[in-house]
């Protein structure tokens, strides 16, 4: 009989978004007196178990409830407190309706954290996978949008949002994610960054896409053709100007999110181009399909959302471009 | 700053309604006076919910009058009381009460509804912030009272949150969320009431979705429950003075009141309930019926 | 004493598309036996009063309880029976979860009808007025997205969803809507329209905006510019091959809707343009803010989705187009 | 198609359930089967809620192997009984339960989790029809089995809806507007089971959020209520039995049970309530617990 054996928690260690973001804010309870934590019984797997070893008495618990969490930060923002709801991606969607009422439209400085975005969920499969919640928080009027990279991006767009004074919605994620960063890596939400320079193409990415861009970018340089890399953390405000600049430059855009391909990063910058420089766009996603059960890796590439793909969307991209000139 | 130094600032700063000895009759005046504006600013929008405006009139005036510590001057203060209305669509009455208390000024609460004004179909907080948040979609006006009332204690004010829900609003999950989480975590501090009007929107509750029995749910909830005759202010202002002092447990007053009450012809007619439109002529009789001399009539339908 | 006269229901006359789409649904019953309508207390409002006297049987009543109402249809459907589900846009966001789930992940043959979108509903002000409906389901695998123009096209629209298998959105609208097309107008769902005829820019445009947009087409025909208008009553599928022959004919695209800018018509147009024949897009509606009170027609002058601000798009667009070549 | 027709439809498909003399050691059987299934299918996939699978064995194995009119022949027939799970996180129980009443393969369901099997960390109708409807969210099954009932009462079929749910699930709205919606329409063809293991994801229910008194919430929302343990194989059957005759009015039984039943160490240990991987030599122990022979535990483990 196995000597009580506790079990090995499934990604709580590694350095995926979720457990950067549940130690930065861990980390940022000094200096952020008011911030509170909202949970609605999934702090072991939103990172926020960090915060509630440190702090338990600033976790204050909804249980399985997510639409009265989701207004509760509303009113306890009203009162100053400066409250972070935490959630699995598909779940807090439930509170779509009071995100919109009691967070956006009363304009209180409230933030959303959602772990367990897309793909990258994994095994829990097609019903826990959020393919649209980029898209359904975009649309509230004045709801930021965020959607980190890295570890290091995500502890530094923790602070950010944390400093900035109105509702944000701000995606972490569940598997272990490659480091991308530096220590001097710099987040300032509404801009995007370059991190590979390249006039053939230009990928456009964010959350666990950007890694893989970045591989893209690689594959393509082998084929001769350089490609630039936006990471775009920031999906509202999209950094237009970037993004005008890079249709300027390369003519050619392709974006890569885990998410679906209508709505999200893709439609955002959709728009700012098509409102500022048009070009020739191509669109690495889900194809407007749920996803299924399977490790985040195999499912990034039966999904097709992986290097090879965003590299045969520049390919297509860039030919577009050609045959337009 | 304690209650007690509060309710001095109080009597300073509206000695005509705290200090009076008759703190009854300037209810029922405030009532009265809420029921007839709400009317008249339903009537000039061309559209509103008259009949559950009518039917929470005294419920209003209590906690405006008398209960709590929240007055113009308080607007700001951190340690005010909070009032939310979550039956939204019941505004009429709250910024009438409001102008009553000189939150904001009688005439222009008669713009209800109109471009360019802030008395919003449903009260908006960015708009008008002594409404304290935005409602209209019913349920969340009740969250987010918990979540006045979780950060208050959090911070240790004494201040209360009080929250008005319409009875078909008692349909919404939601709601019974915010219930659990408020006994969960003790918030003796948060005070519910219900507008029993026993209708909502298309008919009464009992033909839309069943509520009784209704007491017993709350219990069930975890809430100190508290049967009151809503449209009678003794009972009403007693009753919410022993709830405020009910201990580690929420507090809710399920008043019974009548929908449309003080109208005649709108007095459980369900026509009456939703968003209506008002001829000249209804509002005139409506007017009437409530007491207002031709002149105050003329005032309100043309002034 | 007024002799208990009945108040004049607000906007339940009139040929507003809520009340097109009630009586359509009404005459339809027959023709359907499986239909059920779900309510949640405001069937005076969204046009299904009609249907409620004429089979009261048919009409399932949930009480204000809009997400057990969604969740339920999935279940209704499930056993046989072809459920529509009818609400206020913005009420019915609060169901996005389920509607994600139960209808859309289980892929159920049910239809979701919400009236009162964006400033046509007019007074009862901005917590009321959805303005990103299109966008959140429009982000669903699978979900269908349809917003008609007319009480014509409500009425064929509203056939073609029952006879349609699979899950569907629908946006109705409250105010009286003017009458565009004649008896012999076809509707197919994924089809786009070329409603009037030009070559010098399109403008895109759905539900109350389409008889703005033909204002609009006024007004720059004055000026001696050609417009083509395109009435887009489904957003998803978007007629991509339609919107890749006005980029090519005209190229130039104006976007009109009552709905945020972000992740709506706008957003879909965009994208398949990005992806087919990138042209320099304007685009009209909500501009990320809240609605307010205010009459429709007011609130469409305030927040400028008028056809003098279609107009003014147009001519941007234009411009662009010009400044490109 | 009758029930009683059905009935006998039934003891043809499968007569070694539904026949034999003592159906409860059947289900026993059936309820160790699922047990050890589920274990080894969480153990292979790495991942997976063990302890709200093991508590719902006895209810999944009566409900499957006596109560419902629901068997392999029959999931294309409109008139068969209908079960949600609407706790989806448990479905390594329902995926074994199914495998031991051939709805599906026993080697198959062991493929949980794994890209390109249907059997999903969640129960998905799209890939198992068997399962009625997509779940993993919690409350929404319930939701969809008060549809069924409904839309079953509607055409006349005198099937049921079955649907259970975690006590932790009990905590969402919707769970309670559902409530509401089914005693309203009286769906006496509606019989809801809480696995009540006193335990959530994090904690116990009377940490995260408390749920007492339940059945009083249950009984003030218009249901028939019944306690039962939920792991006594006679009791469960026999209050389904008494479940299914009640009229006008839905019920509901509150099955006490043990999160992590049949496994010492999981019993009661909150490490266990969330998804868990575990070790080799954990699973074995799990299965030597439930009392599977070595020749079993190596191809649970390894076949
Ligand atoms: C979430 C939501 N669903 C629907 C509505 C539409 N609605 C406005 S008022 C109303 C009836 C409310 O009835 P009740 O709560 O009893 O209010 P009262 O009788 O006090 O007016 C409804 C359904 C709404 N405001 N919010
Ligand atoms: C709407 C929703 N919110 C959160 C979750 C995450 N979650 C999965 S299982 C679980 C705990 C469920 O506890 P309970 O209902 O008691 O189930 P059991 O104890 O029977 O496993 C939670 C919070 C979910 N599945 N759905
Ligand atoms: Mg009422
Ligand atoms: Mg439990």
């Amino acid at each position: 009989m196995a000597d009580n054996n506790a079990p090995a928690l499934i990604g709580t260690s590694g350095d995926s978004l979720r457990e950067a973001f549940g130690k930065a804010l861990t980390a940022l309870a000094a200096d952020f007196p008011k911030l509170v934590v909202l949970d609605a019984d999934v702090a072991g797997g939103t990172g926020v178990h960090h915060f509630r070893k440190a702090h338990p008495e600033r976790l204050i618990q909804f249980g399985i409830a997510e639409q009265n969490m989701v207004a509760a930060a509303g009113g306890l923002a009203a009162v100053g407190m400066l409250p972070v709801v935490t959630g699995f991606a598909c779940f807090l969607e439930r509170a779509y309706e009071q995100a919109r009422l009691s967070i956006g439209y009363a304009r209180r400085n409230a933030k959303i954290v959602a772990s367990h975005p897309g793909l990258d969920v994994g095994p829990d499969g097609g019903s826990a996978q959020a393919l649209e919640d980029i898209a359904a928080f975009r649309a509230i009027p004045g709801m930021t949008v965020i959607s980190p990279a890295d570890p290091v991006e995500t502890a530094l767009a923790t602070r950010a949002i944390l400093e900035f004074d109105g509702p944000v919605y701000m995606r972490t994620g569940r598997s272990p994610a490659r480091r991308l960063f530096g220590d001097d890596h710099v987040f300032e939400i509404g801009k995007g960054q370059i991190v590979r320079h390249g006039c053939d193409v230009t990928l456009v990415a964010c959350g666990v896409e950007v890694a893989r861009a970045l591989d893209a970018a690689e594959l393509l340089a082998e084929g001769g053709i350089e490609a630039r890399v936006v990471n775009m953390p920031t999906i509202k405000p999209i950094d237009a100007d970037l993004l005008e600049r890079c249709a300027r430059e390369t003519g050619a855009i392709v974006t890569a999110e885990d998410h679906n391909i209508y709505g999200g990063l893709g439609s955002a910058v959709a728009e700012a181009v098509g409102k500022r420089l048009p070009c020739p766009i191509e669109f690495v996603g889900l194809n407007d399909t749920f996803g299924t059960s399977g490790e985040p890796d195999e499912l990034a590439e039966h999904f097709q959302i992986t290097a090879p793909y965003i590299a045969a969307a520049a390919r297509r991209a860039i030919e577009r471009r050609k045959a337009l000139q | 700053m304690s209650i007690a130094a509060k309710l001095i600032d109080r009597n300073d700063a509206a000695p005509s309604f705290a200090t009076g000895p008759d703190i009854e009759a300037q209810i029922a005046d405030a009532a009265r006076f809420t029921r007839r504006h709400a009317i008249a600013a339903i009537y000039r929008a061309t559209s509103g919910h008259p009949g559950g405006a009518l039917s929470c009139a005294e419920i209003l005036a209590c906690l405006f009058g008398a209960e709590m510590n929240f007055w113009p001057a308080s607007v700001n203060d951190p340690y005010r009381d909070r009032f939310v209305l979550s039956k939204g669509h019941a505004c009429p009455a709250l910024y009438a009460i409001g102008a009553y208390h000189q939150f904001c000024s009688k005439q222009e609460a008669l713009g209800l509804r109109k471009l360019g004004s802030p008395f919003q179909g449903h009260p908006h907080v960015r708009d008008l912030p002594w409404v304290e948040t935005s409602t209209g979609s019913l349920g969340q006006g009740f969250s987010v009272a918990v979540g006045m009332a979780l950060g208050m204690k959090m911070q240790r004010m004494r201040a209360r949150a009080y929250v008005l829900l319409g009875d078909g609003e008692l349909q919404e999950g939601e709601v019974w969320e915010a219930a659990m989480c408020a006994a969960h975590h003790k918030l003796d501090n948060l005070c519910a009431i219900v507008d029993y009007n026993k209708m909502q929107s298309d008919a009464t509750n009992e033909a839309i979705m069943r509520l009784e029995p209704l007491a017993d749910k709350w219990r069930a909830f975890g809430w100190t429950v508290f049967e009151v005759d809503g449209h009678n202010i003794a009972e009403i202002l007693s009753t919410l003075h022993l709830a405020a002092s009910t201990r580690e447990r929420p507090s809710v007053l399920i008043a019974h009141t009548l929908k449309g009450k003080g109208v005649p012809f709108m007095e459980g007619s369900p026509a009456w309930h939703g968003s209506v439109k008002l001829t000249r002529q209804q509002a005139a009789d409506a007017l009437t019926a409530l007491g207002a001399s031709p002149e105050d009539i003329k005032d309100l339908i043309d002034g």
